[in-house]
């Protein structure tokens, strides 16, 4: 497959780019409702127009009533979510959240697609117990009890948790905490008993949970796939979100180099445009081509697990941390070349860079990612 | 005992019997920093006694002529004095724009009269300044600033705007910089002293990406500054449209100020820091970033010491501080980042129940000026070019 | 059936029966790539065959008309043709400045004459071409060269030097650009052919920090090159004067050369190649590095494979090639830096007993050419800034 | 006391300074000898004068007949070497052999000490077992036979090794391989016999060796300091080769800076001088900070080890990495802003990136360096 949009994914980037410029733009979502202090960090109204145009069942197989596409078409949005910082649930709910369902039996899809693709629905998913991204431990427990399971423990850095309908849950049902196996996956209702949040606003305003599960009891029907099994639909859960996250971070740095080649082309010092000036000439011409090479990390990383190939997991890591160090540099260079003003408030570059922060850490960091590629190639 | 010993000996009594022991306690927020000026309250009695001790000991400015309020202290006493303070962790008695900035630009520009009216009412914390530089449109180009006082004989009449003017909103008087010939750029800037109060002239904070911030923009609205205060004591500091030099030879004093300030002074590696605060050992490649971080730091830290030392015996190049600001500011940048990285997502709370500050990303944020403030990067990187490597056309 | 696919069929059988299996080894060393031209000398039996088969083919330049030497292939059949001859992991059977370099020029500027005569020339291996473009003065600034063609009506007297000759010491003739206007700089440069057999071309090998290399100088004193060649066949590519034109031309194809020749098509983690090779865990914090690095380049290997998608179906942005160049020749160093720390001492002998090559330094040392052949980095990113971002005056 | 040079050591930096500049000079020094194949890959000649200056005897103490300075004088001499890639056994015999031996009995500095203070005799030192430094790692064995020991095993990348007439060699005399105690160091005699040497030249043209020993038998008075105490002599060599390596690099990272700085001034493109372009400024202003920065280390660490101060030995780590990074950065700069000529034979910006590639390896290389800053700062 080349390595490009073809006709129907570029007609879809147009409309998911006006979409978001318009409805998803800054100044209407994320500064809204950040001023006002929202406590879900986004809006329910924009939410249900991605219902209206088919986003949030974009992966969602047909036969559930979604429009059964891939990964290439989330990122597709994904990276005009990034581009205009469009706050909402669409990455927990619709790509991780949706992919673990997709590995859910009928009943567990009748329950909650129908909710997503009306927009009516928001998902999460708690993986990590603790402040760094570490999916290979898991100590969250959930035992058997009658016909269910009880579930006690915590899970950190959860975004949207407190808003969710329901979150999807990684829980240990047998082994100790970092083995690989005897992991189950759970979709807990937000009504569960037992249940405690603390929810906090993150740097760039997004909410995320530190949930507490106090003797939760769950029937057996909230098991994602296998008891003990779900290892396999976690890591599928996992890929998704690097990926996502990938190509979310890819619409950021874009978005932020595209407002600072914007400034370099307006901004007058020394009876110059600074633009002119061939050190930030030669920066910006590094950064377009991080950037360029991050995105075709990206799509590739798109490509390979929409295939189902098995070098998709290496390829995830590799466009999450690459995404992760042009993200990064997009917006050290933006703020830093906008000068005073890219420090205050109310231009957006800083808001940019706040985003990067909490998007880089969000499924594990260039480090985390660095090294992941180490340990699957062996050394 | 030589007279130094001697000096040492009675410094450290006096400040035995003069600093109350919460005056020996780190600052811990905003109100433990006494600005002084006529508007300043006193948090406590302690402050307001180790204020007055100092003041009328000479020590708010212990280098300083004895007629302009300081103790009149060699370099080699003012060094036992500093040092005397540091040993036992005693707090600045005045933190003041007018010890650090005006002082010396009056010290090296002002008339007589101006020496005596405000270096004494600077030593004695009488009044609080802040400095109009930055204008919206300037930034680096500072000299490109458009604030202009039109000439109406015995006063100008000032219009236009500055901006990133520190603690505007609390000051008492501004020392600014103000265009008065607008056909010679470097010799058409005024560098003029007025009071806040003054009609026509007004403030507003500038809320940064980090958070509140001492940041103000000011504006003034015809504002009628006199060229004469009272007895004959100019408005301006130097000539009328020779500003630029008083404000040149500032800019090296603010430099060097930032260059000490910034990532220069620690001496432990960040990395056990931040791996003890995590509790377990960091990501492998996150601690390979630490460790060459640590290199880079403690390298620095060498650099801090050696350029301090060459300051004193006057072996640094005079544009050196430029490269210390840029290394410094630099590396705090990094240091933060990698605050962050090992902070994890607890590093992203921005306000929670146990917390509404968000301390590590707030001064994370706010760590992205510091290759803004007081000169660009690209400035200075400009400057070594020039003036130590000195290349063509730099 | 398709008609690709009943061609694709047939090439198949005729390299299964034209391919000898030694021309579809790895090539070894120099002698196992075969330039051609009037002293070219076959390394073997089989590499004559190969060679003669694909020439009576047309396969060595397949894409060519065929009146011109060539098989007259369209894109689609060339494509297939690649694709298998890879599959078998042939040979090339010539390799050419002239099929690379001239050849297009001349298919883009070249009267039908020059045609005929010189790409058939070139597509039977008869004649090994040489470019000068580089001189020692001139660097990047190719149009700055000074080697001086002076009118004598019916021939020009050149004077000059040239640098960077890739194998002008092997070559039988010469494409090179040669300052015919003083007073344009531009449009002052013709694009001329000549036999270096005539008398008062020398060269000299040039030596580099990585060892023995094929690049020459060039001298040219006193040569006489002719007008026209024969039958009213010009001495130079398209108009005198405006060999600036054919260059640039030529420049693009350079580059798109290079970029996919450097650090693109790796695609296994280096990290994993030096632990085995080392036989041994490799120091934690150059493990870090190299995780990083492997992030890059697997990165790079991906935008290298979008790149060659979006240049088959034109949608690669036309100045995507200096992008490419500059990522991927700088990745290539960072490579050879890692390979060089991670062989540790053993990878810095540069001759010893058992070996008297050093091909890890030498391979290491040559790579720091990689970001200045071809178009400087530096070039590149003025390039990017100006055409790709269009920022202003870039 | 204060980070610069008192006006002695001034005096003792300008002297070396023109001395290397006119005896140890490129053209006089490195590419003589290389170009005739010296198998020595330096000159005893001029080894003899710096024996004259007195440089041979710089650290070895004034009753031995030496000039009895410190860390920070040897380090004025090696960063002229650096500068001008000077080859000499300076920095194996005069700096690190001639710390072994001053913690050596007074025999074994009455048999060696003379012929480096006259410039007759040249050191080695032997410690890597294996192409990266790994000093934690002593395989090499010594075992008691009769009144002295009997070597067997192996050195690698012993610099100098081949011309040395006395090769101090850290073996093990108890415990196991890592073991940190059990270490020995013996001077052992060019002469001694069961010694094989393969000599290379490496990338810089200096020799190095392979040494094997097969045998070798050493009398008692062989031995440095303690049996099984090796570890403390040999932490001091370390030491000492660590910062002498670093100061060495920024004499490599300040010769090629200048070079490359004179350069940009003289080198016309585009009808400018390339100095003038802004990019190329702001790199060399980086690079000079950088320099500025580990000479900065570099003298901070000859201090600490001079006070013998308790934070000598890691700061010698930072030294050694920070100059690495900064000689690194030194020479890559050099060849790329030296354009096309840079890569030619002829001129000599090339042989300060090969020396700096050398140097880097010598006593460990940044990575290494960095990893026991971490290691000594207990993460």
């Amino acid at each position: 497959m080349p390595l490009y949009h073809d006709d129907d994914q570029a007609m879809l980037a147009d409309t998911a780019a006006q979409f978001m410029g318009e409805e998803g733009a800054i100044a209407k979502q994320l500064r809204h409702w950040r001023d006002k202090g929202c406590k879900d960090g986004f809006g329910h109204a924009l939410w249900k127009q991605m219902a209206e145009m088919g986003f949030t069942g974009i992966l969602v197989p047909e036969a559930d009533g979604g429009l059964g596409m891939g990964h290439v078409e989330a990122g597709i949005v994904l990276e005009e979510i990034g581009r205009n910082l469009t706050p909402s649930p669409f990455l927990t709910s619709s790509v991780m959240a949706a992919t673990a369902l997709g590995q859910g039996g009928d009943d567990l899809r009748a329950r909650y697609l129908p909710g997503l693709l009306a927009g009516d629905s928001v998902f999460a998913v708690a993986i990590d117990e603790g402040a760094k991204h570490n999916p290979d431990r898991i100590a969250c427990k959930a035992e058997k009890s009658g016909n269910g399971f009880r579930l006690n423990g915590k899970k950190d850095f959860v975004v949207q948790g407190a808003s969710a309908d329901m979150i999807v849950v990684a829980a240990r049902t047998s082994g100790s905490e970092t083995d690989a196996e005897g992991i189950t996956l759970f979709a807990v209702p937000r009504d569960a008993a037992g249940m405690g949040h603390n929810s906090v606003r993150l740097v760039d305003s997004s909410m995320a949970s530190h949930i507490t599960f106090e003797n939760v009891e769950l029937d057996g029907d909230a098991v994602i796939g296998e008891v003990d099994g779900g290892r396999a639909v976690l890591n599928r859960v996992l890929d998704a979100g690097r990926v996502g996250a990938a190509a979310e971070g890819v619409g950021v740095a874009r978005g932020s180099m595209d407002m600072t080649v914007d400034y370099l082309k307006q901004r007058k010092q020394f009876g110059k445009l600074i633009g002119e000036f061939q050190a930030l000439q030669h920066r910006a011409a590094h950064l377009y081509s991080e950037v360029e090479i991050a995105r075709a990390a990206v799509i590739k990383a798109q490509q390979l697990l929409d295939a189902g190939a098995e070098n998709a997991s290496l390829m995830a890591s590799v466009a999450k941390a690459k995404a992760g160090k042009a993200a990064g540099l997009a917006v050290k260079e933006g703020v830093q070349m906008h000068g005073g003003i890219g420090m205050t408030d109310e231009y957006d570059i800083g808001l940019y860079m706040k985003r990067d922060r909490a998007l880089a850490e969000f499924m594990g960091d260039v480090y985390y990612h660095a090294g992941r590629v180490a340990e699957m190639s062996g050394y | 005992m030589s007279d130094l010993d001697q000096f040492r000996s009675e410094t450290r009594a006096w400040l035995e019997a003069n600093c109350p022991p919460e005056m020996r306690e780190p600052v811990r927020d905003d109100a433990d920093v006494y600005w002084g000026g006529r508007k300043a309250t006193f948090k406590n009695d302690a402050q307001k006694a180790w204020f007055e001790a100092c003041r009328d000991k000479g020590y708010t400015v212990p280098a300083w002529p004895t007629e302009y309020g300081g103790a009149g202290l060699s370099p080699a006493e003012a060094k036992v004095l500093r040092e005397e303070m540091s040993r036992i962790n005693a707090r600045s008695p005045l933190s003041s724009f007018g010890i650090w900035m005006l002082g010396p630009a009056l010290l090296q520009f002002g008339t007589e009269q101006q020496k005596l009216k405000y270096l004494n009412e600077i030593a004695r914390g009488e009044i609080r300044w802040c400095q109009g530089y930055s204008e919206p449109g300037s930034g680096s180009d500072l000299v490109s600033l458009q604030t202009y006082g039109e000439d109406k004989g015995d006063h100008w009449i000032v219009n236009g705007q500055k901006i990133w003017t520190s603690y505007a909103d609390k000051a008492d008087w501004i020392f600014c910089l103000v265009r008065t010939d607008k056909n010679d750029k470097y010799r058409g800037i005024t560098f003029m002293l007025f009071d806040m109060e003054t009609p026509g002239v007004s403030t507003k904070p500038i809320l940064l990406i980090s958070g509140n911030s001492p940041f103000c923009e000011t504006f003034f609205d015809d504002v009628k500054v006199p060229k004469q205060y009272g007895d004959g004591i100019p408005a301006q500091v130097g000539e009328v449209n020779r500003g630029w030099d008083v404000a040149k030879y500032l800019l090296g004093h603010e430099r060097e100020m930032i260059s000490g300030a910034d990532g220069g002074d620690r001496t432990a590696a960040i990395g056990a820091i931040l791996t003890r605060a995590a509790g377990a050992p960091l990501d492998p490649v996150l601690r390979a970033e630490l460790a060459m971080f640590d290199v880079d730091a403690l390298a620095y830290a060498a650099m801090g010491e050696k350029f301090l030392d060459e300051v004193k015996v006057g072996k640094a190049h005079p544009a050196q501080p430029n490269m210390m600001k840029y290394a410094g500011t630099e590396l705090n940048k990094r240091r933060h980042e990698l605050i962050m990285a090992a902070g994890g997502s607890a590093a992203l709370e921005w306000d929670s129940s146990e917390s509404s500050e968000g301390a590590k990303p707030r001064a994370w944020l706010r760590t992205k000026a510091n290759s803004i403030e007081g000169g660009t990067s690209e400035v200075m990187l400009n400057v070594i070019a020039k003036r130590i490597l000195e290349l063509p056309g730099a």
